[in-house]
């Protein structure tokens, strides 16, 4: 009998607030990866359930959902929620009951607590803060003519702020000259005055740390404004949302931006994502989210291969060795061989560059494949060439 | 009649022991983690009560003193690492300032006036934080707990702190209330132009009641940090301080001290079981509901309603 | 500066909702936002599915969203205002339903963020050397026409002048032989039925998902209060200080303290003029 | 029973591009009945507004027993012992009656002088005035005029020195304005100055020892009661016929 | 031809009962003053047939031209719309409101909105402060001037029968005289019926015909002329000051 008990797998999750629409996606994620397992048996024999509640992304809700789930709901295994701000609450309760933690997209959260049980998906790689920005800023130094002078800008929040000091530490590093560096709050409305004051400046590189509306605005309004950089883009969160492409179309073409997932032959290498892909988009309509999934729900899923092949390897539901076999071990998953380094993070960066091109129109369709957001840095997924500068790739 | 205060004051000590008592027994850790946010609360909605309720002048800007509080622990925490009374002991003082000069705000504002202008405070004092790195800035920060609480687990602990705190606040509500103060409150609630001319110090009072009011709120955030361990400005100023401050004491009944607190530990208790029990973004809908509900059905607050059933 | 002076137009196409219901009618529904929200997913839903333009659609909607006020606001009456226990205790209730609408929405539709197409996104004139974005224009120009339309209303009609009395003495305006409910129950539809179009013109502005009301919340209720309570002329003139304030400080100072600024402008305000700039 | 008790020097009041009071100068006696008469929007109101300090002077000065008041808040004043009504009643609708006189008593009369059991105080009052029936009842269930009254005792309860009275009988049938004079007399002869501000030209009369005569902002005649209806200024601006 | 009729009614507030079985009637043309002094129930009465309290027992109707209209079963702004206005006791203007706003909201009933100009013009002829504060809040009036403006606003409707609660309270002397002789210039100039609450007895029946005198809420008296009510002992008491 006791082996039929189920494995319960607790966290809290994003599913109202700010970052429903990455908490939603990764939910459902989760699901696929529980359903996957058990069709094949579950984990040790055991069916896998999933008890979450959502945080409201209001981390002040954190410590409360993670004690219910340990000492009421009493799960065997916890991951973390979606998104920065969810995790670091979570950190001491952790440490406290010296706990395995899987985190699923945070940044540096770790830096602080160094916690040796803490691994976490983004492929931020060792130096988190400079993740973003780097393929960015690597892929404009080395275009002819070099690009001198920079601007960035950003949102005032969380995400957007460490993206700027990864990019300032990184202009430094590669010599450019900074020419406009401002930051502006999450509502604002019409972002025209601030692209305006950017062009006024003739920035050869404009880097825009943003989340969706501003995202969309900031776009919106380089097009109006006629704001012309020789290379455009960087860390704006929500281009990569397939709500957002259909709605930007051709706008978007030129833009060098950060993602993680692109349906390039490279990325679809990976053992098991096409799987992955197909029962995602027909469950998506259903949940109500991103059709496509594109962007994090690889990574989402990939969190909880990482924990299950752990679990199936250690035969064990016992923290320590969970956490001594994540250590040591490269994973293969859907989004690649996952290996943690230091901090929890990967051993080896891999925020991809990606640039849209030849996006016509607002269809759909055109997304699903290959060809529209072209893989431009890491080099060994690398899967076409950049159209420089910018205003080249435009129409 | 001397006895009156005596007994309040054994009343209080009465549930301070409880609520040890209660910290003692170590069961289940949730109850403390569940139980810290709603008594958060019960201070919360008294001192949002002592303003709103008794001096009519309704403060949109809760978030503000909250986070207030929360920010002056996070501060003195990063340059001093001070110990959790003088955290909230500073947290208190430093929205009772703020308190004192929303109440100059009343020399001239009323009704909605007030109320729009306090929410303005609330969103200039965030883009403050916004700016200010050094408490984390947009990003955050996290707080790492001193390690080895008086007593317990460190949220047990906490727990007795807010425990102690709740007493605390609804004895100053209830002494208010109670007392010549509250009385004058009362009138100047009901016409200031009245009330000034029967004698009674309008200006005095509201700076009073706002300073006691920001006091308690402040209080209230101050061992915020080392509950979530970390602070960002979105959730330090979330608009659900706003919504609850206001809220509680709705349900509960605003006129009398006794309200804030059921209606903290109503709503409170509701919105954390619905948290933890309902796995969706049902429990953000449930929580609507329930609010239309309560105030409909309850027009008078619960108190109101008793007060009704029993005179039937 | 033009473009502050367009956002201003815009926010008092967004604010004029909540200066009638607010203002004037003196209910304090702090769901108007979610309302303005509900009018964007019905431009994006007529313009996904049928390519409908957000603004028409906006029209097209406002006896949808006229009724739909007309039911909430029987509601609140027949809860509140009939046993004579309002502000407040409304104030709590359309909290509830500002929740209910936001959760309903991402329910039916998730919480993707929406956007949607028309000919004028996008696009832009050239007026002597500063680009004017249609998509800034056209919501500023349907923003003033609304407004002149509401002020025309309001100060040329009987009904009008009866909604600007109704929350002052019930009484009295039923003695004048006007029905302070039926005068309410048109003002809060129209009110309403504004954000509707409100919600169209956001949505061709920006992006939105469920939750983007709470950015409006304050913006709203202080453009309102700004403005003088109930004066539609007052609301325009402070929608357009707080967007040319706005559009100002992000351009030559920073845009991180434009939102700081703007409310600053409104404690200022209010602290010389306690009944804003058009109060009565 | 001499010495001035309130004087008003040079008193000027503008609303807006409107001078409602222009240099107001007079001066009450202590333990007077002094009458206040002027046609409609003359600004009796508005002088009692800046001597009880809800307005502010725009000019001119304010003393009583002596002090310089101008400037002092109005609950100050009223614990001084200046004492004003309201023309249009403004009662603590959340409040009994009786509350409503708790107030004053609490804050005014008991700031002054600790002694007196404000129960027994309140109650007194409101059989002097004819409202003991409806102690416990909310202003909202009274008449116009049982507030007027209601007004008139929560000043009572304020213990005043000086009271001023507007317009308290406005609306009332004779008997009663009669009763409402008696009261007057007696708290007159208790040695409350008293200044009455009223419209009914027999209670003026009758109980006035010196009447003011004010009309568009200005002091127009001053005199003893029948000096005041013979005075065809008076006669052309006020009464009429 | 056309009458108020009360007969028999029973009205209170809650459980206290105010009136009771009162019957008055008022005819076409006529001016008739409703006497009593305070809290006896003038005002009562006069809000049953406003509509505004509910009569417990009893009939209100209005004959006009021998069709009969039950008031007790219209909504106050119903009656107003029958063409009935009221002056209310304690003024009840809209206080954020101008002085014009407020006398254009006297018109709203339709069948007076032709008649705006003539009205306004009445208006602001009998008391001219109310054109020379035509932009005034009524809220900034003067006790009396807004007792002006509350006689006036009635008046902007056009009716046919006027209820006046009191309509001399805070004015001066001089005042109160025009504003009498203004309601008998519309009586005789449009054959306006009146109902008067009036305190002021000297002044009220210059204009009356005849009038009830109204105790604890009961009729004690029917006058059918001035001079009857004048000999009457109750109006000598409380009214002459005998
Ligand atoms: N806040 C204000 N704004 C503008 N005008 C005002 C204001 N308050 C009063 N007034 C005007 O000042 C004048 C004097 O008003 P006041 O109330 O003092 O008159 P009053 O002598 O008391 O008259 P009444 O006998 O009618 O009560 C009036 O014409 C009035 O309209
Ligand atoms: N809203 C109310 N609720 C309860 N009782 C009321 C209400 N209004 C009036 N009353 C009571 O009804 C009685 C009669 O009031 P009414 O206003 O009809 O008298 P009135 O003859 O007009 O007197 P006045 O001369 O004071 O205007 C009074 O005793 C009063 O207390
Ligand atoms: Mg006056
Ligand atoms: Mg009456």
């Amino acid at each position: 009998a006791r082996g039929a008990d189920p494995i319960k797998i607790g966290f809290g999750m994003a599913l109202t607030g700010g970052l429903s629409a990455n908490g939603k996606p990764a939910l459902l994620a989760v699901q696929i990866w529980k359903d996957d397992v058990n069709k094949r048996g579950g984990l040790l024999g055991r069916p896998v359930e999933l008890v979450y509640y959502d945080d409201q992304t209001n981390p002040a809700t954190v410590p409360g959902i993670y004690t219910k789930l340990l000492d009421v709901d009493k799960v065997d295994l916890i991951i973390s929620g979606y998104g920065t701000n969810l995790i670091a609450p979570l950190m001491p309760i952790a440490m406290e009951r010296k706990l395995t933690i899987l985190g699923m997209f945070g940044l540096a959260n770790n830096e602080k607590y160094r916690y040796p049980n803490f691994f976490q998906i983004q492929p931020a790689g060792p130096d988190p803060q400079t993740s973003t920005a780097i393929g960015f800023f690597e892929l404009a130094a080395t275009q002819t003519p070099r690009p001198q002078t920079v601007a960035i800008v950003g949102a005032d929040a969380e995400y957007p702020q460490n993206a700027l000091v990864g990019a300032r530490e990184l202009i430094k590093k590669f010599g450019f000259k900074t020419v406009y560096d401002k930051t502006y709050p999450p509502s604002t409305v019409d972002y025209t005055p601030i692209v305006r004051a950017i062009k006024a400046t003739n920035a050869d590189i404009v880097f825009v740390a943003s989340y969706p509306p501003d995202s969309v605005g900031m776009l919106r309004a380089a097009h109006e404004v006629g704001l012309q950089p020789k290379i455009f883009g960087g860390g704006m969160v929500g281009l990569q949302f397939t709500s957002v492409m259909t709605s930007m179309g051709s706008m978007l073409n030129g833009v060098v931006n950060y993602d993680f997932w692109a349906p390039e032959p490279t990325m679809l290498a990976f053992p098991g994502i096409k799987e992955f892909l197909n029962e995602y988009q027909a469950r998506a309509a259903k949940a109500g989210v991103d059709p496509l999934g594109y962007y994090l729900p690889p990574y989402s899923y990939a969190l909880v291969q990482v924990l299950g092949q752990a679990v199936d390897a250690t035969k064990s539901l016992d923290q320590q060795k969970l956490a001594d076999y994540i250590r040591a071990t490269e994973f293969n998953t859907i989004v690649g061989r996952v290996k943690f380094g230091k901090n929890g993070e990967w051993a080896k960066g891999r925020t991809l560059m990606v640039q849209y091109q030849k996006v016509h129109g607002t269809g759909i369709e055109q997304f699903r494949g290959p060809g529209k957001k072209v893989v431009l840095y890491p080099e060994e997924l690398k899967s076409g060439a950049i159209i420089y500068p910018y205003s080249a790739a435009k129409n | 009649m001397m006895a009156r205060p005596a007994r309040a004051l054994l009343v209080g000590l009465a549930v301070v022991g409880a609520g040890i008592v209660v910290a003692a027994l170590r069961v289940n850790q949730y109850v403390y983690f569940a139980g810290y946010v709603v008594l958060q609360y019960v201070v919360i909605a008294t001192a949002w009560n002592i303003l709103g309720g008794y001096a009519g002048y309704v403060n949109f800007g809760t978030p503000a003193f909250f986070a207030l509080g929360a920010y002056t622990a996070v501060f003195l925490i990063q340059s001093t690492r001070a110990p959790l009374p003088v955290l909230i002991l500073a947290g208190g003082l430093v929205s009772a300032l703020l308190g004192l000069g929303i109440g100059y705000l009343t020399l001239r504002l009323r009704g909605v006036f007030f109320s729009i202008a306090t929410l303005a405070l609330s969103i200039v004092l965030q883009t403050m934080i916004i700016n200010w790195e050094y408490v984390g800035g947009s990003r955050g920060l996290s707080v790492i707990r001193p390690s080895g609480p008086p007593f317990g687990s460190y949220v047990t602990f906490l727990f007795t702190v807010m425990v102690l705190l709740s007493v605390v606040a609804v004895t100053v509500a209830r002494f208010i209330e109670r007392s010549w103060i509250g009385r004058g409150l009362a009138a100047l609630r009901d016409n200031e132009e009245a009330a000034e001319c029967m004698g009674v110090p309008t200006l005095r009072l509201k700076l009073f009641a706002t300073t006691v009011s920001g006091f308690l709120l402040g209080v209230a955030g101050a061992p915020f940090p080392y509950y979530v361990t970390f602070v960002e400005p979105n959730s330090a100023f979330n608009l659900d301080y706003a919504v609850n401050a206001l809220a509680m004491p709705m349900i509960g009944g605003t006129t009398s001290w006794v309200g804030p607190v059921i209606g903290a530990v109503l709503l409170g208790t509701a919105q954390q079981l619905a948290t933890v029990t309902i796995s969706s973004e049902m429990n953000l809908f449930i929580v609507g509901v329930v609010l239309v509900a309560f105030v409909v059905l309850a027009p008078e607050g619960i108190l109101g309603l008793v007060r009704r059933l029993r005179g039937r | 500066m033009v473009a502050g002076l367009l956002l201003g137009g815009f926010y008092a196409a967004v604010s004029l909702g909540v200066s009638l219901i607010f203002g004037l009618l003196d209910i304090a529904n702090i769901a108007q936002p979610a309302f303005v929200i509900l009018g964007s997913y019905a431009a994006y839903v007529m313009n996904s599915s049928f390519g409908l333009d957000p603004i028409l659609t906006g029209l097209l909607f406002t006896p949808v969203f006229y009724f739909l006020g007309a039911v909430v606001y029987r509601l609140y009456y027949g809860s509140f205002e009939r046993r004579g226990d309002e502000s407040l205790r409304g104030l709590v209730f359309f909290f509830g339903v500002l929740f209910i609408i936001e959760v309903s929405l991402s329910l039916k539709y998730g919480v993707d963020y929406r956007l949607v197409d028309a000919a004028y996104i996008g696009k832009s004139i050239d007026l002597g050397g500063v680009g004017i974005a249609f998509r800034l224009l056209v919501p500023c120009l349907v923003g003033l026409a609304m407004t002149l339309a509401l002020h025309l209303f309001l100060s040329r009609t009987f009904y009008g002048r009866a909604v600007m009395a109704v929350s002052q003495d019930r009484l009295a305006l039923r003695l004048m032989g006007a029905d302070p409910v039926q005068i309410k129950t048109i003002a809060f539809g129209v009110g309403i039925a504004a954000a509707s179009l409100a919600g169209a013109l956001l949505i061709t502005i920006a992006p939105v998902v469920p939750s983007t009301d709470r950015d409006y919340i304050g913006r709203m209720f202080a453009i309102t209060v700004l403005g003088g309570m109930g004066s539609v002329a007052g609301t325009l003139v402070a929608a357009v200080i707080l967007g040319v304030a706005e559009s100002l400080m992000a351009t030559f100072f920073g845009p991180s303290w434009s939102l700081a600024v703007s409310f600053g402008i409104l404690l200022v305000v209010l602290a010389v003029r306690p009944a804003g700039l058009f109060g009565r | 029973m001499a010495g001035t008790l309130l004087e008003v020097d040079g008193l000027t009041k503008r609303f807006g591009g409107f001078t409602a009071l222009h240099r107001v100068s007079l001066s009450v006696r202590a333990g007077e009945r002094f009458g206040l008469i002027g046609p409609n929007g003359s600004g009796k109101t508005t002088l009692i507004n800046c001597v009880s300090g809800a307005l502010a002077a725009d000019g001119g000065r304010i003393l009583f027993e002596g002090r310089d008041i101008t400037t002092l808040a109005a609950h100050r004043r009223t614990r001084l012992g200046i004492v004003r009504s309201f023309q249009i009643p403004k009662p603590f609708t959340s409040m009994t009656v009786r509350e409503n006189l708790g107030i004053p008593l609490e804050y005014a009369a008991h700031a002054r002088s600790q002694a007196g059991d404000a129960d027994a105080e309140a109650a007194e009052i409101l059989r002097t005035i004819g409202l003991e029936a409806k102690a416990h009842l909310r202003p909202a269930e009274l008449t116009q005029i049982e507030m007027r009254k209601l007004e008139l005792a929560r000043a009572m309860a304020a213990r005043p020195t000086l009271l001023i009275s507007d317009e308290a009988m406005a609306g009332l049938s004779s008997v009663e304005v009669d009763d409402i004079l008696a009261l007057l007399f007696r708290l007159n002869e208790q040695g409350i100055t008293i200044v009455m501000i009223e419209h009914i030209m027999r209670a003026v009369m009758r109980f006035s020892e010196r009447v003011v005569v004010l009309d568009a902002g200005e002091r127009i005649a001053e005199g003893t009661p029948a000096e005041i209806v013979r005075n065809p200024a008076v006669e052309k601006a006020y009464l009429g016929e | 031809m056309s009458r108020i009729v009360v007969r028999d009614v029973d009205a209170g507030y809650g459980a206290v009962r105010v009136l009771h079985g009162v019957s008055i009637e008022i005819r076409q043309g006529e001016t008739v003053a409703l006497l009593g002094t305070n809290g006896n129930g003038k005002s009562t009465l006069i809000k049953c047939i406003m509509g505004i309290v509910r009569p417990a027992a009893g009939e209100i109707f209005l004959d006009s031209d021998g069709t009969r209209i039950d008031l007790t079963t219209k909504s106050t702004e119903e009656i107003v719309g029958l063409g009935i206005a009221l002056v209310p006791e304690g003024r009840r203007l809209f206080p954020k409101l101008t002085v014009e706003e407020n006398l254009l909201l006297g018109a709203y009933r339709t069948a007076a909105r032709g008649d705006i100009e003539r009205n306004l013009a009445f208006g602001f002829e009998a008391f001219p402060v109310l054109r020379e504060r035509r932009r005034q809040l009524a809220g900034n009036m003067s006790g009396g001037e807004q007792q002006m403006l509350a006689v006036a606003r009635a008046l902007m409707s056009s009716p046919r029968i006027l209820l006046v609660d009191e309509p001399s309270v805070g004015l001066a002397p001089i005042l109160v005289s025009r504003v009498i002789a203004k309601i008998k210039e519309l009586k005789d100039r449009h054959d306006l019926t009146v109902l008067m609450a009036e305190q002021n007895f000297n002044q009220a029946t210059k204009i009356a015909d005849r009038g009830y005198i109204i105790v604890h809420g009961r009729i004690e008296f029917e006058g059918q002329s001035t001079q009857q009510l004048r000999d009457h002992e109750l109006v000598k008491k409380y009214y002459l000051g005998v």
